[in-house]
């Protein structure tokens, strides 16, 4: 099956499961309800044989107001990827969203690999995934002040007495 | 669900374990391998919790390389981005400029010239070559130690990778990071008789690649590494393991052939897997990877097309590259396995560079199936793990 | 003995009670002369390799460059080692670690920083977790720009630190070799080890973190630190307004 | 000169043997029980016995210490643990000691000793006698060895050592390697 | 002459040269290592480098001198000496050519074997005066290790007791002179025991490929990592002084010692000692090393019933065989 | 006797001096440092601070492996006197010593089934 096969598949199958419109696509993929980020995940993985744990992206979104559009709350959103292995490889993308505050259902219990990935969110971003295993900080030391990823971080943030 | 039934019936190590509830004979020790070890492959701290030799229980702390090039990314523009990645997969600098490259390539919707291309495929195969050899080496060290034979090996494959660092510096003028690649296209043309010192050079690797293997042909190297650090196809597709260290465990998967860029769906090649998972499996992947690129860059310079090196669209100064919003994920396959590169462009009316930039790094998957491959080896597999894992700190930590 | 200077940690007994006896002069010197001939021929290095300069730091052990042939090689334990080669980026997380590990090392010892995140952070410099330049932490003697350097360079470098090493003996005085207004530029905000305005709080605290792993910032460490630093900054303002005034009371003497 | 190096090597003994009961510190005192069985090995040199001191380098000094420091390895923490030199058990201890000096005086004193150094000490004349006179005792050592060797095998191994989870190091999930598969 | 006046004489002069060979060795081992791996090896020092041992032996004993604040002193500092003192003693009873040796005794190779037994002792009591983890699990491996591999040593070391019948080795030798060598005569057991001494004399002298209680690659420097200066120093010459006492016990043993045409005994002990040194570094960096358990199994498992059935095989020769 | 012991013990003597000796010439010719810093003197490992001490109680499969040593070793004992009288017994010496292994080796068998000489 190409990737063209693939993705096609993919995107009816998203829309007649979960209800949710693959039109931004392969913009980063659709959004997708926090609630079912699990069962999609699973879902993807069981029947349609994405198995390969493949990237997990958070980003933080502050309040912004759009020229003539309504106030967008600080959010942050979480994009997931999940390959299919073998010929015609291809990457089934979604995001949630979430409020800051609220957490994202982890992944870990279905993959090994987002225990780590979430981890490092986590440390970097700040989102919080619930029911993870083991939520501490990977990259910067434990007593470390703050998400250096969100964009109210600044970049020269000291760090005393080493800098 | 399917993790815990695993940990459960012992097929994979319990890294959440409580070691509160471990009873034993004697106490543990708690031994900090790293982060300055001989052995860890750079800045990388494993824990391990032994009883005797035995280990019970690891875990891993990265992030002593934590340099925050997705941040220093956020502020740069898409062109000055490309030396910065140069230093993330510092063994493979070249795969690191082409990942992002792509990136912004596709967000824009850039055709890349078919010379440029096939120039791209050429250097990532020499590539590749390069940082096989180099984990060759460094494999031998942490067999062998520093003082002794792993150390002739080691010095063998640095021979080899020195010449291909030339070709490099020929092509470039750089030996280490290159900068070569940009949005478009490729910077450094071909210089005259290159082409045939590539092939000189590729010549005499072959010839010493026997050579190692014959060395490594004797029963001690076998019994270190065969059946050590099993790592079975479900735990590497969970984790995310990708490139030799999945091909290794019997996954039949390669993004050059299954997902082909640049010129890999014009030439020919073969994907060798094997089928142990272990530390072996995975030096003959490796090896008979490094074979594989060989033949392929052979026939890529043979073949490499004449035209222009940067685009149709050819982007004269670093102030055109902007993109004004969208997301993309785009994959390529390095020696380590999948590169990719996440980014979020646009977002605060600031085209020039991206909002939110993510490097999916293969180093990182790698080194995160530790915890559950150690338990229940000795720490002098450690070593032989970590090495056959060849992770990159500068990957793993950014 | 003589490969103790000023800036030096160590002091040497023997040396110091024949160099009270007038007349041992000379069994003093030939004997001094010999045992920094054998410091500075036998430099075993102890790679704090950390990111890419780290590759190539191992092309320089390895068959092409080969600092083998000047004597050196690698000791995986700081026990054993003279020189530290910091080569590579050290992070916030690492840096404790460095300093413990430079603190294990047992005089006479030296440290190169081989690289430019090594030396100053490089385009690092900025970034929230990275150090910028090794030697706001521990002294460096050497320092070997590139990105990374080469093979070659690395050796220079130790060449260089050869020669320094030698000319403690001749009881020259080593004169830094960069321009200061370079140094002005790439100056990080914790001063560098033997600064005159490095605050002792700031050594106290590195120090006291390296041995604890308990890595909460003192309370009263980051107050001190800006109290001192607009100090710092008032003194060089009154300095530099003195220097005008001074210069204008010249010209002004000059013209009258 | 061969009673001078008596007096130092008794001398060496008896000090020796004194700080084994005397140190706090456990391994020391297993040390200094080295020290003291390799100068039981010098005595018996002055008085002429080689093989005999060479036997008590080897298994003695080599293969009894190396089981005592691993046998206090094994049984406790030695920092922070200082051995009690005072004893409630003073009276008990000294009755024991003087009962093993009277069995061992007496013991002595009854044997006929040999007076000159005689071919007896040699390592041949010893294995002579193990394979001649003392044929029996010679083969139903090599039983007691055996059960000595079951008994602390048996002993020693309490329980499984395996950790509760993990890979063993031998374990194949996978099929058999050696098909270098084709790209399908 | 008196005996005490022989022992410091001979004494004396053996350990000089003993010291200056070894010294000359470790530079001997760079070049030799380094021509192995295209490279060259100390070059500048001196002529070829020749003066590199000198200016490390200067260098190390300046080297400030650390005590580990945890680390039990009095151990921490006596291991260091004694490990030399091991390595160094069995020299006594080995004969470089007819009389040529510290002393002859009728137990000689009983003395080199419980020397040699003893040798992890040190070894271990430096991993566990130095705290250090590291250092302790070298030093438990180095005991583990060392009493494993004393069996098959021993069995081994017994085969030529049986074909000359004397425990002295100036007997073993004199035997060999008029016999033939006993790893060839007769046929079979020699050379078998003599592969078997190998093996476990390099596992008692920690190298490649049975060095694992000072494994670099996991165990940073094994028993000795704790150590500065001189004391790192002592080890590393008690290592190169065991391998090239190992070299001449071997030669004693199994190759006919001083016997040879041409040369004065002498030249020929001091060559075969030489010739099996080179052998054990070829070994060193051709090599890479083996896990703990895998080298305790082959002792217990092969090492152990193959010397004892080598024994017995040289016991059937000498009574019912040509000898 | 003296003859033949007292060269080696002067050797010995000799050889522990050589090791005494350097280390006491090393104090006097080795640097002292100035400041003490507690990191100086820390234990290394690999850059940490060492949680715990080294002296831990280890596991008794280490006293089992020291165990059968000792048994064997008393073996060697009794073999290296048979090995001075082959010559002169002759069969009967060969005969008695394969019962004697023969009977050590059913033990050996024993603790190699039972796992007892596995390093873990």
């Amino acid at each position: 099956m190409t990737a063209d096969e693939r993705q096609a598949r993919l995107a009816a199958f998203m829309t007649e499961r979960f209800g949710v419109e693959a039109d931004p696509w392969p913009d980063g993929g659709p959004i997708v309800p926090v609630e079912q980020h699990v069962a999609l995940a699973a879902a993807l993985q069981a029947e349609l044989g994405y198995t390969l744990y493949v990237y997990c992206v958070a980003s933080h979104w502050p309040d912004e107001t759009p020229k003539g559009g309504d106030l967008i709350p600080e959010h942050y959103e979480v994009a997931t990827g999940l390959r299919s292995v073998g010929a015609g490889s291809h990457v089934a993308m979604w995001r949630v969203s979430v409020p800051v505050g609220a957490g994202v259902p982890t992944l870990a219990d279905l993959f090994a690999g987002a225990d780590w990935q979430e981890r490092e969110q986590y440390d970097l971003v700040g989102v919080v995934f619930d029911d993870h295993p083991d939520l501490r900080r990977l990259m910067l030391p434990e007593e470390w002040v703050g998400h250096p990823l969100r964009k109210d971080y600044a970049i020269e943030t000291g760090h005393l007495p080493w800098r | 669900m399917a993790v815990k039934a695993n940990i459960d019936s012992g097929r994979w190590g319990d890294p959440y374990l409580d070691l509160s509830t471990y009873t034993a004979d004697a106490d543990l020790m708690e031994l900090n391998m790293g982060p300055q070890h001989p052995s860890t492959h750079g800045v990388f701290r494993v824990v391990l919790w032994l009883d005797g030799e035995t280990i019970v229980k690891a875990v891993p702390h990265p992030g002593y390389l934590h340099r925050g090039v997705e941040k220093l990314c956020e502020k740069l523009t898409y062109v000055q981005i490309t030396p910065i990645v140069d230093k993330n997969d510092y063994v493979a600098p070249m795969l690191n400029e082409q990942a992002v490259n792509m990136a912004v390539e596709q967000l824009m919707g850039i055709e890349v010239p078919r010379r440029a291309r096939w120039l791209r495929t050429l250097l990532a195969e020499l590539q590749r070559v390069a940082s096989h050899l180099l984990w060759l080496g460094t494999f031998g060290i942490d067999l062998g130690g520093a003082l002794g034979g792993g150390t002739s090996l080691f010095m063998y494959c640095f021979r080899e990778r020195e010449l291909i660092m030339d070709l490099f510096e020929g092509l470039t003028g750089s030996r280490f990071h290159y900068n070569t690649h940009t949005v478009g296209g490729n910077r450094h043309d071909v210089p005259a008789g290159w082409a045939e010192q590539v092939k000189q050079v590729l010549t005499f690797i072959e010839r010493h690649i026997d050579e190692y293997v014959a060395v490594l042909d004797h029963p001690i190297f076998e019994q270190r590494t065969m059946n050590v650090g099993v790592i079975d196809a479900e735990l590497a597709l969970g984790l995310g393991l990708t490139g030799p260290v999945l091909r290794a465990s019997g996954v039949d998967h390669d993004l050059r052939r299954d997902a082909p860029y640049h010129a890999y769906d014009e030439i020919d090649f073969k994907v060798p897997i094997a089928h142990g998972g272990d530390c072996y499996a995975r030096y003959e992947v490796r090896v008979a990877e490094m074979r594989e690129s060989i033949r392929m860059a052979r026939d890529l310079i043979d073949g490499l097309p004449e035209g222009p090196l940067v685009g149709a669209r050819p982007i004269k100064t670093p102030v055109q590259v902007k993109i004004k919003s969208g997301q993309a994920y785009v994959a390529l396959e390095t020696p380590r396995g999948e590169l990719g590169t996440y980014v979020i462009a646009g977002g605060d009316n600031r085209n020039a560079s991206p909002y939110r930039f993510k490097i999916r790094p293969p180093s990182l998957h790698s080194v995160s199936a530790l915890p559950w491959v150690l338990p229940g080896h000795q720490v002098s597999d450690v070593v032989a793990i970590l090495g056959s894992l060849d992770p990159i700190m500068g990957e793993v930590d950014r | 003995m003589a490969v103790d200077d000023p800036g030096r940690s160590y002091s040497h007994p023997l040396f110091d009670t024949l160099e009270r006896f007038p007349g041992l002069d000379l069994a003093t010197t030939t004997a001094d002369k010999l045992l920094n001939w054998g410091a500075r021929n036998s430099l075993w290095i102890f790679p704090m390799a950390t990111s890419c300069c780290g590759i190539e730091f191992m092309a320089s052990a390895a068959s092409r460059v080969d600092f083998d042939r000047m004597g050196s090689f690698t000791r995986a334990t700081p026990r054993q080692a003279d020189v530290m080669v910091v080569a590579g980026t050290i992070t916030v997380k690492m840096a404790p670690r460095v300093k413990r590990l430079w603190d294990q090392m047992p005089e006479p010892k030296w440290c190169v920083a081989m690289g430019s995140c090594a030396i100053s952070g490089d385009f690092y410099r900025d970034i929230y977790s990275v150090i910028p330049g090794i030697d706001t932490v521990i002294p460096v003697d050497v320092y070997v720009p590139g990105c990374p350097p080469n093979p070659e360079a690395l050796m220079a470098g130790l060449l260089v630190l050869q020669e320094k090493i030698a000319l403690k003996t001749a009881g020259l005085k080593t004169v830094p070799a960069g321009r200061p207004e370079t140094a002005k530029m790439i100056s990080p905000r914790i001063k560098r080890v033997g600064h005159p305005d490095r605050m002792p709080e700031i050594d106290a605290a590195q120090c006291a973190q390296a041995m604890s792993l308990d890595l909460t910032e003192p309370p009263d460490l980051l107050a001190a630190f800006t109290a001192a630093q607009a100090a710092a900054k008032a003194a060089r303002e009154a300095a530099e307004a003195a220097a005008a005034d001074a210069a204008a009371a010249d010209e002004k003497g000059g013209e009258a | 000169m061969l009673q001078i190096a008596f007096g130092v090597v008794a001398a060496a003994l008896l000090f020796s043997a004194f700080k084994v009961v005397t140190t706090r510190n456990l391994v020391h005192g297993v040390l200094w029980l080295g020290l003291t069985l390799a100068t039981t090995a010098a005595a018996f040199v002055l008085l002429k016995a080689t093989f005999l001191a060479a036997m008590q380098l080897l298994l003695y000094t080599g293969g009894v210490l190396t089981l005592m420091l691993f046998g206090i390895m094994l049984t406790a923490r030695v920092e922070g643990v200082e051995v009690p030199v005072e004893s409630d058990n003073r009276g008990r201890a000294a009755l024991l000691a003087v009962g093993v000096f009277a069995v061992f005086a007496w013991t002595i004193l009854n044997t006929p000793m040999p007076t000159a150094p005689g071919a007896a000490f040699s390592a041949q004349a010893i294995g002579a006698s193990f394979l001649t006179d003392h044929l029996l005792a010679f083969e139903v050592l090599s039983l007691l060895l055996l059960a000595a060797m079951v008994g602390a095998i048996v002993l020693a191994r309490t329980g499984d050592h395996a950790p509760p989870a993990g890979h063993r190091p031998g374990r194949r999930v996978l099929p058999a390697r050696g098909t270098k598969g084709d790209p399908s | 002459m008196n005996p005490w006046l022989h022992g410091a004489l001979y004494g004396v002069v053996l350990l000089a040269v003993l010291m200056t060979i070894v010294a000359w060795a470790t530079w001997f081992e760079r070049k030799f290592a380094g021509r192995m791996q295209s490279r060259m090896g100390p070059t500048i020092v001196g002529w070829a480098g020749l003066l590199q041992p000198i200016s490390d032996a200067f260098k190390l004993l300046q080297k400030e001198d650390i005590v580990p604040a945890r680390a039990d002193k009095t151990l921490f500092n006596l291991a260091p000496p004694l490990t030399l003192f091991f390595a160094l003693a069995v020299a006594a009873v080995v004969p470089f050519s007819p009389g040529l040796l510290a002393s002859d005794m009728d137990v000689g190779v009983l003395y080199i074997l419980a020397l040699s037994g003893l040798t992890v002792f040190p070894i271990w009591t430096a991993g566990w005066a130095s705290n250090n983890k590291y250092a302790l699990l070298g030093g438990m491996r180095a005991v583990a290790q060392g009493i494993s591999y004393e069996i098959p040593l021993l069995m081994a070391a017994a085969v030529p007791i049986v074909l000359a019948g004397t425990m002295s080795l100036g007997g073993i030798v004199e035997f060999q002179v008029q016999h033939g060598w006993l790893i060839w005569w007769p046929p079979g057991p020699g050379l078998f025991a003599f592969i078997i001494f190998l093996l476990a004399a390099l596992a008692e002298g920690n190298r490649i490929p049975f060095d694992i209680p000072e494994a670099e690659s996991e165990l940073v420097s094994g028993p000795s990592t704790e150590y500065t200066g001189i004391k790192f120093g002592l080890f590393y010459l008690g290592e190169y002084v065991h391998t090239m006492i190992s070299g001449a016990v071997m030669s004693a043993l199994f190759f006919g010692g001083w016997d040879g045409p041409f040369a004065p005994g002498l030249h020929w002990m001091v060559f075969k000692t030489l010739f099996f040194f080179v052998v054990l570094l070829w070994m060193r960096w051709s090599l890479v090393r083996y896990r703990p358990d895998q080298l305790m199994a082959i002792c217990w498992k092969y090492l152990v019933p193959a010397s004892l059935v080598v024994l017995l095989w040289a016991a059937v020769t000498v009574v019912g065989g040509p000898a | 006797m003296v003859d033949v012991w007292a060269p080696a013990l002067v050797f010995m003597a000799l050889s522990l001096a050589m090791g005494v000796g350097m280390v006491v010439g090393a104090r006097i010719l080795a640097v002292r440092s100035k400041v003490d810093l507690p990191t100086r003197t820390v234990t290394y490992e690999s850059g940490e601070v060492a949680r715990g001490s080294a002296w831990i109680r280890f596991h008794p499969r280490y006293y089992v492996v020291a165990l059968v040593f000792v048994l064997f070793d008393v073996e060697a004992v009794f073999l290296l006197p048979w090995t001075l009288n082959v010559r002169g017994l002759g069969w009967f010496a060969i005969a008695e010593m394969v019962v004697f292994l023969g009977i050590l080796l059913l033990g050996w068998v024993y603790a190699l089934r039972k796992g007892a000489l596995t390093w873990q």
